[in-house]
């Protein structure tokens, strides 16, 4: 093994030890592991930025190409980061305008297409099947009529311009109760991507505590628990002679 | 000065906005030439975008450094943390296979990026424990919902309790797309809405308050 | 060239135009589209293989379409052969050979008001490219098709077409007249909510619940702790503007009511600017319930933009303080567990509202009551009865209230045209479709 | 017996944070290697790969960041492994910026375990930046919206992009999204106008959303989690990561069904009370 993988898993380990350290209670681990974090994002942000944006399609096709047009996005980006100036400012509006301008012109007629008629399209259908045997109502148009149910019932309980009584309370009621299997489901799949992540962490954080990385989870889990107890003291020492006022 | 700070910003959001939207259903290839040539300048002024919002989170921490407020210790860390990783970019030209910059990637920001979002599996975990209960109505229909699914996409739950898996197919594909189709469209119209106030300078909290930024 | 085979019952050749009358007499715009198709191209009158050739309508141009009848499809075999040139005497190129029974206009996926009801015999081909190298637009093509039928050949006369670049996409006529009355449905309403302040909203469960939050308050002398969630106000339209202006502007009811009832109110902040806006709410609120002395700028307050910070350190208040209501308002990541997790464990009453619909699945879970999605703007709207809220709610209603009849009433006839042979019906609700 | 049940629900969260990290790390170790049943939806998009001519042109968007990389990576493996299989030419980029070095890394590796050449069976664009600019103006024209690619040769020149002028030229793209911009934003935006074929993964959290699109056929397959990877590791034949991580889901799930059991049982007994 090179030592850049072996530094690298111990750097990986005791960084992600230190965000773990939150389970116990907030703490200067975690605050460091955060803030480690927050710096590199950014770092690797900008990065990304100056070479996939402004030196590939911005800087070279403007030098290079000649491609003077580039300059009004340029002058657009730039009134953007006049935000920075107190007394030129406004003039980032001008950016944001054309952003939002371009941006809301975009979407209309494409969220039409796409999530309103696409998916009425995708609701209105027969509700039987006639073939040669006659008409016949089977499991498949089951759910076609339980799905136009769900998609009408829900529609109304969003319906705010009609009061909630007799037959539209009733069908309301059935779309809340469609909207709770829903997020019902919804919360299965968020629980399951959780569980997902944990799991990929303690895959690495059980390979880099085999001997050929050195131990590295078994040392520097017991080092942050060292480093733990002997700050939670401190703080404790700290609030026997001051009144408490500490997070939970 | 009216004019330009605030006629100007909203006639070229109901400009550009116009177009756009007329743009969709004109195929004539100089309304593509135009779509295209929007296209281009919006993602690099999405660059500068990017940097913008990277430069309010600096400010604010550099203030807590200048001010050595409680806590300026970390702030200076991440701006550490933030130089090395830029440098190292600059250095490895952006480059991550077989880099400085590509292990710092590989081995800080994985790591604690990966790690930060699997904090909340145990608080998943303790927040079912402490407080999912059965309040309502609504509430509980939902926990059983997310019990069944939950049971039905894993091997175990299939492998115990035969059927539960079409079962929690069935879910997702017959209530769960009826409940999302809806809220889907609902959603749709409401962004709609907002993208046509925004155009006609209904809805203008991107103007700011008064004469500040 | 082969003697062409005696055919019986062939199909009248001007069935060409006649197939193209829109018989249901519908919009007068769509008539004036049949108008402009149908003007476009060229009949043609030869008697066995008949067609006619034209630019596309409502394309980007480099595109003919191609429409032909011929009663080959019987025969085994039998093959249609399109050829291609750009002179009318030049070499003809072979574009593409298609089996006679296949390619039926009818087929097709084009609406009504582009298509009009085709011949069952018709066929119909959209040609761009001959040779791979596409057509130009402004230059005339010349077609001809060819049945073969083993060895036996039997072309066309010879049909030509101009592509050219369109200024309309038919396809999306549908899409544009809905795109026209949802805008004017939005922008009428918020004028009729601006003349008229009490254009009707129902008023939704949730305020009652609001009330009764406000109310414990009052009566156990606890502070309510109202958050606005973790979104931004940048300006950049990111999805999460809707839901913190709808945050702000309940802040400003919440804060009105409980300067009446003199309960205090803390609103924790992840974003300067948020709080900015949110001061001058609790300001106006504080003066209009007529207790200017409030003091709205300690009641909001900044923590840290950081996600876990701010957390841990609202759920350190929460702790601590025992408010007697939480109110999570607005956009939601993440963090949404850990703060309404922490509340239920004080007891407080619990009141969400999101349309960050990843996290509603917590909130109801662990919340008294959780406003879904567009049940936070409807409330924000009631509450302040803003003509710009309420009338965009009213517009929004209207589009829906329209899917929603479109929605009962076409299941109902296609099912009953399906169960009675009746097709119109499926023609009909093509304007629901999304054509391309 | 209310004052146990009481008592219980106080319990310190941080005894729950023991039990889950257990329950975790156990099947991690000692896996009991459950057979992972099929679902339709990753059925149908499996087929879409396997119906496609060879030298087809699939699109790779890895629309993620790290912080989704344990759920959505194993899906990038295998959709590489499955496309390099069939010799279809791939070309991949990403929407998200703090996803490029991975969605690199991910490409050049599956392309050296299948022995693919650069720029001839597949090219890494790079990032697109402006989120739903980025897919219009890959619409319009690929060369317009990447001049060059990640490695800096120029778009045109390639043999792994001829015929491909823009997203009209693609025959089947995959979007591997974490959230915005995703797969919903391919749709919008992309196959909306341009109208290829469109299909993706997506991290557990969004896939109920996607159901309604699968329903109209605006998305063929999708890739539902990890349980999704896994799905696709068994059609191919090769457990990788996700199959492994099966068990030890299916152990957590399992404890999560339990603690809302416990919890609901404990509430009642409580009389309901807070």
């Amino acid at each position: 093994m090179s030592l850049e993988t072996l530094c690298g898993a111990w750097l990986a380990v005791g960084l992600s030890l230190c965000i773990y350290s939150f389970l116990y209670r907030d703490n200067p681990f975690f605050k460091l592991g955060e803030h480690i974090f927050v710096g590199a994002s950014v770092g690797y942000l900008l990065v990304i930025t100056y070479h996939e944006v402004m030196l590939k399609k911005l800087a070279v096709p403007l030098i290079e190409q000649h491609e003077w047009r580039l300059i009004i996005p340029l002058i657009l980006g730039l009134l953007l980061l006049a935000r920075f100036l107190p007394r030129l400012a406004w003039t980032s509006r001008l950016t944001f305008a054309f952003i939002l301008g371009v941006s809301s012109g975009v979407a209309i007629p494409r969220l039409l297409s796409s999530f309103v008629l696409q998916q009425v399209q995708g609701t209105l259908k027969p509700l039987v099947t006639v073939g040669p045997a006659g008409i016949s109502f089977g499991l498949a148009e089951l759910n076609t009529v339980l799905i136009l149910i769900g998609v009408v019932s829900v529609l109304v309980y969003f319906f705010f311009s009609v009061e909630h009584t007799g037959s539209v309370r009733r069908v309301a009621r059935v779309g809340s109760c469609f909207l709770m299997i829903s997020f019902g489901a919804a919360f299965g799949y968020t629980v399951m991507a959780r569980m997902s992540l944990l799991i990929g962490r303690f895959d690495e954080l059980i390979l880099y505590a085999t001997p050929e990385y050195g131990y590295a989870t078994v040392w520097l889990l017991g080092l942050v628990t060292g480093g733990l107890v002997w700050w939670q003291r401190r703080v404790r020492q700290a609030e026997t002679q001051a009144p408490p006022d500490g997070a939970e | 000065m009216h004019f330009w700070q605030q006629s100007l910003p909203l006639l070229i959001t109901c400009v550009f906005g116009l177009a756009l939207v007329l743009q969709y259903y004109v195929p004539h290839p100089a309304s593509e030439n135009f779509l295209q040539e929007i296209s281009l300048w919006s993602q690099i002024i999405a660059g500068f975008a990017i940097v913008l919002g990277v430069g309010s989170l600096l400010s604010a921490h550099y203030q807590k450094i200048a001010r050595q407020e409680a806590g300026w210790g970390y702030s200076a860390v991440l701006f550490v943390s933030l130089l090395t990783v830029f440098g190292a970019g600059l250095w490895a030209e952006g480059k991550a296979e077989g880099t400085f910059f590509g292990w710092l990637y590989d081995y800080v920001l994985v790591a604690l990026q990966g790690t930060m979002f699997s904090l909340l599996a145990f608080f998943v975990a303790s927040a079912a424990y402490r407080a999912f209960r059965a309040r309502t109505l609504e509430a509980t229909i939902l926990l059983s919902a997310a019990v069944l699914v939950m049971a039905g996409r894993v091997p175990l739950g299939e492998s115990l309790l035969p059927g539960i898996g079409a079962l929690a197919d069935w879910i997702m594909t017959v209530p769960n797309t009826a409940a999302q189709r809806g809220i889907l469209i609902g959603v749709s119209l409401g962004a709609i809405a907002t993208s046509i106030k925004i155009i006609f300078g209904i809805e203008r909290a991107y103007l700011g308050r008064g004469d500040g930024a | 060239m082969a003697p062409l085979p005696s055919v019986s019952g062939f199909p009248d050749p001007s069935a060409g135009s006649r197939h193209r009358s829109g018989r249901l007499g519908w919009l007068l715009l769509l008539g004036l589209v049949f108008a402009l198709v149908v003007g476009t191209k060229a009949l043609a009158s030869d008697s066995r293989l008949t067609g006619e050739a034209f630019d596309m309508p409502g394309d980007g141009g480099g595109s003919i379409g191609l429409r032909w009848q011929g009663n080959f499809e019987e025969m085994a075999e039998a093959h249609y052969q399109i050829v291609l040139s750009d002179r009318e005497q030049g070499v003809f190129q072979p574009v593409v050979t298609l089996p006679a029974n296949t390619h039926y206009e009818k087929n097709r996926v084009a609406p009504w008001w582009m298509s009009g009801t085709p011949h069952p015999q018709a066929h119909f081909l959209q040609v761009s490219t001959v040779a791979e190298s596409p057509l130009l637009n402004g230059r005339r093509y010349f077609v001809k098709i060819l049945a073969l039928i083993g060895d036996e050949r039997f072309e066309s006369r010879v049909f030509s077409a101009v592509p050219q670049p369109n200024w309309f996409q038919w396809a999306k006529l549908n899409n544009f007249l809905f795109m026209l009355a949802f805008s004017a449905s939005v922008l009428l309403s918020i004028r009729s909510a601006r003349t008229k302040p009490t254009l009707f909203l129902r008023r939704i469960p949730g305020i009652d619940a609001v009330e009764e939050a406000i109310g414990r308050a009052a009566e156990t002398g606890r502070p309510i702790v109202y958050l606005t969630g973790s979104g931004e106000l940048t300006g950049r339209g990111d999805a999460s503007n809707m839901s913190t202006i709808a945050a702000t502007v309940l802040l400003g009811e919440v804060a009105k009511r409980s300067a009446v009832s003199g309960t205090a109110i803390k609103v924790p902040h992840r974003s300067p600017i948020v709080m900015a806006i949110a001061q001058d709410m609790v300001k106006d609120a504080y003066r209009t319930a007529g207790r200017p002395d409030g003091h709205a700028d300690e009641s909001n307050f900044f923590i840290a933009a950081d996600q876990f910070a701010y957390t841990a350190a609202v759920d350190g208040i929460m702790l601590r303080e025992r408010p007697a209501a939480n109110f999570f308002i607005g956009y939601y990541y993440a963090e949404s567990l850990l703060l309404a997790e922490t509340g239920a464990a004080t007891g407080a009453m619990q009141i969400a509202g999101t349309d960050a619909e990843h996290q509603l699945p917590f909130f109801i879970a662990t919340c008294d009551y959780t406003l879904i999605g567009e049940e936070l703007y409807a409330a924000s709207a009631y509450l302040s009865r803003d003509p710009a809220l309420v009338g965009t709610l009213r517009g929004q209603d209207l589009g829906k209230g329209f899917l929603l009849v479109g929605l009962v009433a076409g299941t109902g006839l296609l099912t009953l045209g399906d169960m009675t042979g009746v097709t119109i019906w499926e023609t009909a609700v093509q304007i629901f479709h999304d054509f391309r | 017996m209310r004052e146990f049940a009481v008592r219980l629900l106080q319990l310190d969260r941080r005894f729950i944070f023991v039990l889950m990290s257990v329950v975790t790390v156990l099947p991690l170790l000692y896996p009991l290697g459950l057979p992972v049943r099929i679902s339709p939806e990753t059925r149908q998009l499996y087929d879409t790969l396997e119906r496609l001519p060879e030298r087809s042109v699939v699109l790779l968007s890895l629309d993620f960041d790290p912080a989704s990389k344990p759920e959505l990576y194993p899906m990038t493996v295998s959709l590489l492994r499955h496309a390099f299989a069939r010799n279809l030419r791939v070309v991949a980029l990403t929407l998200w910026p703090a996803g490029t070095s991975m969605a690199e890394s991910a490409v050049t590796h599956g392309a050296e375990e299948a022995g693919k050449r650069d720029g001839t069976d597949y090219v890494f664009l790079g990032y697109g930046p402006g989120e739903a600019n980025a897919i219009i103006n890959i619409g319009q024209s690929l060369t317009n919206a990447f001049p060059t690619d990640y490695a800096g040769r120029k778009t045109e020149a390639l043999p792994v992009l001829e015929g491909v002028r823009s997203l009209r030229d693609i025959d089947y793209a995959l979007s591997l999204s974490a959230g915005f911009p995703g797969l919903d934003t391919w749709y919008v935006y992309g196959k909306e106008k341009y109208g290829f074929e469109l299909g993706g993964g997506c991290t557990a959290v969004s896939a109920p959303k996607f159901y309604p699109l699968l329903q109209t056929g605006q998305i063929t397959g999708l890739l539902g989690g990890l349980r999704g990877a896994a799905e696709y590791e068994t059609l191919l034949n090769q457990a990788g990561k996700a199959t492994a991580g099966m068990d030890a889901q299916s152990a957590t799930h399992f404890l999560i069904i339990g603690l809302i059991i416990v919890c609901n049982v404990c509430y009642l007994l409580s009389g309901r009370k807070e």
